[in-house]
């Protein structure tokens, strides 16, 4: 397991980028390099990340970056894979990074096409639970009562749960992840890394813009996301579930923190009523159910 | 660094980018509040380095933060995460 | 040696993506399609072709795939047909912003609804504005032809462009006819290892195709129009080429058929200009002063070529196996257009003929060629747009 | 010069298998061929046709066939629900798949000539999954009837379609399709 000083002072995601500030997945992007090094390629679909580049000439990414459609990461990934085959490189290692749109909406499609055909390659969701480079769209991972230009008294469906869909596509890791808790998410990739096939990481990461709270706040959002049990942190590899720290100490509900600590401090759950609350305490009681049953079989 | 093409025949076949800092210029601009780090309380624990959205925190030779003002855009990430408060956000002067 | 053998055009498709050692395929199953796939399935398992065969998920996916490979250096393929296109639509547009040298085999099916799956020319001719080359082939020599030759084309840093072979489903696609295969290592000589303006590489990292601005944008497309217009020049350069080293070949951008003389000359793509050959000797035969040339690239569109084959003649008449909705046949349309700042311009008629795969025979090119004589007797077209063998 | 061939058959015969071979013969023998399946999706069971064309110049020719000069039938029965003159020319000939005489098959005036395929398949064996094949047998009745296409070719073509063992005995068929072939033209029935 990595400490934090142990990882690399080598930046790939360079200063001047065109994120928001205190932008999450931005976080995320320079610790999945301090994860990988530079003999990365990534494909990356319309998203945030588009706009975090820059515009050209100029682009903030020190490792290859092939932008591609929107629905289609996983089989552009499909394709460099393939030609690094053929081209017999074996490292260099392929991330695809979408963000939620892109992984669960319009491109779940090529992301189980390429996950079936159990490409080599490593498929990062970066989570911010919404489209945010349009400007704050419902997705499919919006979460229930969720504030968006779409849903403005509230999202009425809940979160889908994309690790689990990936996890029934029977590949060889899925992990859950978030930018609060950066060596978790570091361990992760660099074990992800090292496993043939397909890997899917599902990183929560939260956003000022679209979430409605201050830009010094992401990585309290983070944290509450995950203390609140809200977002779980597991992994499953092999089809074998665990639940990493620290969600494997929030078993017992009386460890969680209330989910209102969590909403209180975003404006997009500012139309939640106190039945939507007991309502989601609820899923959430259920959901942790189903986590402990995993864990136990495990 | 990168430079601008001028002409048309400057250009590469199809839009390739290369590495700049600054790709969208110096950021710093955007800022309303700085950070500031005080030295003597700093732990010197990395996790404002970690945790900067803007890759502008670098870590110096004892691990204490260095922030490259040019282009903190002035999140407040590492304040708010600093365990020692020993950054803080201070108003930018006109 | 030269090899002799009779095989279907999807087949000779397949065969060609062998000769010309692509490494990534990726493709998608559709009628009148699968047997080109088929085949490359079967050279892949063999190990006759060393090459990746991705089996994606859907057209749109091939395409992309194609588009990650190519970028990584490789040399791809694909084929699709109709409905299997017009889902890719959208990454025809990046694979040619991305000037990728992507060669592709369309295998012509009319777009439903409702459900049809045989012929006509709508699903390539509808992607015209894409920035795709787009050859049309008349028999199954001059898919694998054209195949090859569309490589050497697409992947000269002049072009740098990525390229539809079409073939008219069923007519050629499962077509079972002779076709000569030139010896691999002279196909080798002719089409040396895989080429592109740019590929992703860690020692050199950069973003491609992010954001750009209306500063830059403009300049990017008109390369592209530029290319093609490189492109336009060297098709024929690349066929006398292929010609030169094989004894055989298809290639240029119209093939001309007794036109020198004429005062009718029919317009076709595809199949129906082999069949026009058999009405232009007939008519001959009657005496009738008519030829007939195929337009074998439709982008770049041969402008030249059209205003030049104008000069002595009477009469143009185009048959279209498509219709543009609201206007007329896309052939029409292109040749009425490269003809407009002619001061003598020929009379003109545009037929609409085949949809959905409604034969066209020999007989019916001959009926359509006597009823175009009879207007440039007469000095007057009656009817500009008129539908072959419509029912009452 | 230019023959057309039209086999009729049902999915799952070889109807489309045969027009190959049967290029594929002529091919052998220098001629210019096509060979193609009725433009359509073709089902297991149902009455299905292809088509073939033999000729000494290269063929331009991309229609459908609608004048044959032969037409060839694989299945003993499917006179009865399609009308396999249809189109041929008048002095064409019909080579058919059946044990019958042509004054039974309600095809008086034409020149036939029949060939009991599936019995020789019956007798060699040749199946495919339970089914007797007769398209690699009806097609040296064809060679013999016709005389469009030698018979060493047919079996050079049928060796090279079915590779093997399979190869041997759809040749022997072949061969004994040949032997058999009644032409009733001619006076021989």
């Amino acid at each position: 397991m990595v400490t934090m000083k142990e990882l690399p002072r080598e930046e790939y995601l360079l200063k001047g980028h065109a994120a928001c500030a205190g932008c999450g997945p931005a976080v995320s992007l320079r610790l999945l390099f301090k994860a990988l090094g530079s003999k990365v390629f990534l494909v990356v679909p319309a998203c945030c990340t588009t706009v975090i580049q820059g515009p050209y000439p100029f682009t903030s990414f020190g490792v290859p970056l092939q932008n591609i459609l929107f629905e289609s990461t996983g089989a552009a990934a499909s394709g460099v894979v393939a030609a690094l085959r053929q081209r017999r490189v074996d490292d260099i290692t392929v991330v695809g990074w979408a963000g939620d749109g892109g992984t669960a909406d319009i491109g779940i499609q090529a992301l189980s096409g390429a996950a079936e055909r159990e490409t080599n390659f490593i498929y990062i969701c970066y989570d911010n639970e919404a489209y945010g480079n349009t400007g704050m769209q419902r997705s499919g991972l919006t979460p229930y009562g969720a504030w968006t230009t779409t849903t403005p008294s509230g999202k009425k469906e809940r979160k889908k749960d994309m690790p689990m869909i990936m996890a029934a596509h029977k590949i060889p890791y899925v992990a859950t992840a978030c930018t609060a808790f950066p060596l978790d998410f570091v361990n992760k990739v660099r074990k992800a890394k090292d496993i043939q096939g397909t890997k899917y990481i599902h990183l929560l990461a939260p956003c000022p813009t679209g979430w409605r709270y201050d830009t010094g706040k992401t990585i309290e959002m983070g944290r509450l996301a995950v203390q609140t049990g809200l977002f779980v942190l597991y992994e499953i590899e092999n089809g074998k579930f665990k639940l990493n720290p620290p969600s494997d100490r929030l078993v017992d509900k009386s460890k969680r923190k209330p989910v209102k600590e969590y909403f209180a401090g975003q404006g997009r759950f500012r139309n939640l009523t106190e039945d939507d609350v007991v309502r989601i305490e609820n899923w959430v009681d259920e959901d942790w159910n189903e986590y402990r049953k995993r864990a136990e079989c495990a | 660094m990168v430079a601008m093409p001028k002409k048309r025949r400057d250009l590469p076949v199809t839009p390739l980018s290369y590495p700049t800092v600054g790709s969208m210029g110096k950021t710093g601009s955007w800022r309303t509040f700085r950070p500031e780090v005080n030295y003597s309380k700093c732990t010197r624990c990395v996790l404002c380095w970690v945790f900067c959205p803007d890759a502008v925190i670098t870590r110096q030779e004892d691990d204490s933060p260095k922030i490259d003002y040019d282009y903190c855009k002035g999140c407040g990430i590492c304040a708010n995460e600093c365990p020692v408060k020993a950054i803080i956000m201070v108003r930018e002067e006109e | 040696m030269t090899r002799m053998v009779v095989d279907t055009a999807n087949h000779l498709a397949g065969y060609a993506a062998k000769a010309a050692r692509v490494k990534v395929v990726a493709a998608y199953p559709i009628t009148p399609q699968t047997t080109v796939v088929e085949k490359i399935a079967d050279f892949v398992e063999s190990g006759e072709m060393d090459a990746e065969y991705i089996r994606v998920e859907s057209e749109h996916s091939a395409m992309v795939a194609c588009i990650g490979a190519a970028a990584t250096g490789v040399r791809t393929f694909t084929a699709t047909s109709a409905q299997g296109l017009a889902l890719m639509h959208e990454a025809l547009h990046w694979a040619s912003g991305s000037r990728l040298p992507i060669v592709m085999a369309v295998v012509n099916r009319a777009m439903g609804a409702p459900w049809s799956i045989w012929p006509d020319l709508s699903d390539s001719l509808s992607q015209r504005d894409t920035g795709w080359i787009q050859f049309y082939c008349a028999d199954n020599q001059e898919v694998f032809d054209m195949i090859l030759q569309a490589y050497k084309l697409c992947e000269d840093e002049r072009v740098f462009l990525p390229a539809m072979v079409c073939l008219e489903g069923f007519i050629l696609s499962h077509t079972y006819a002779p076709a000569k295969l030139p010896e691999q290592s002279k196909i080798d000589e002719f089409l040396p290892p895989y080429k592109c303006g740019w590929m992703l590489d860690v020692d050199r990292p950069y973003s491609h195709a992010n954001l750009v601005s209306p500063e830059w944008y403009m300049e990017f497309r008109f390369m592209i129009q530029e290319a093609m217009e490189n492109a336009k020049r060297l098709i024929p350069q690349v066929a006398n080429d292929y010609g030169k080293r094989f004894g055989h070949g298809y290639g240029g951008l119209v093939e001309r058929y007794k036109c020198d003389d004429a005062d009718l000359v029919l317009l076709t793509m595809g199949t129906i200009g082999s069949d026009a050959k058999l009405a232009v000797d007939k008519l001959r035969q009657e005496g009738l002063k008519v030829g007939s040339a195929r337009v074998r690239v439709y982008r770049p569109f041969p402008v030249e070529e059209i205003v030049d084959l104008a000069k002595n003649v009477r009469m143009f008449a185009t048959i279209d196996r498509h219709i543009s909705f609201g206007m007329e046949g896309f052939l029409a349309s292109e040749v009425k257009a490269s003809l407009f700042g002619q001061k003598d311009r020929p009379l003109f008629a545009g037929f609409i003929a085949g949809l959905g795969g409604r034969d066209v025979t020999a007989e019916t090119v001959e009926k359509l060629a006597k009823r175009s004589l009879k207007w440039t007797d007469l000095g007057k077209v009656e009817k500009e747009t008129e539908w072959v063998d419509l029912r009452e | 010069m230019l023959k057309e061939i039209r086999i009729h058959g049902r999915g799952g015969q070889g109807s489309v298998t045969a027009a190959e071979v049967l290029a594929h013969a002529a091919f052998i023998e220098g001629k210019w061929v096509q060979a193609f399946p009725y433009f359509g999706a073709e089902r297991r069971g149902a009455p299905v046709k292809a088509f073939a064309r033999i000729s000494s110049a290269p063929l331009l020719v991309h229609s459908q066939v609608y004048c044959p000069d032969y037409v060839i039938v694989l299945d003993p029965y499917l006179y009865k629900v399609v009308d396999v003159t249809e189109g041929l020319k008048k002095d064409g000939v019909i080579v058919m798949n059946t044990k019958r005489k042509p004054g039974e098959l309600g095809l008086e005036g034409w020149r036939v000539a029949t060939v009991d395929a599936t019995g020789i398949a019956l007798e060699l064996n040749l199946l495919v999954a339970g089914l007797p094949v007769v398209n690699s047998s009806i097609l040296g009745a064809f060679a013999k009837a016709s005389g469009e296409v030698k018979l060493e070719s047919v079996l050079q073509a049928v060796k090279e379609t079915w590779s093997g063992g399979a190869g041997e005995k759809n040749a022997r068929a072949t061969e004994l399709a040949y032997e058999r072939v009644v032409r009733w033209w001619d006076g021989e029935g």
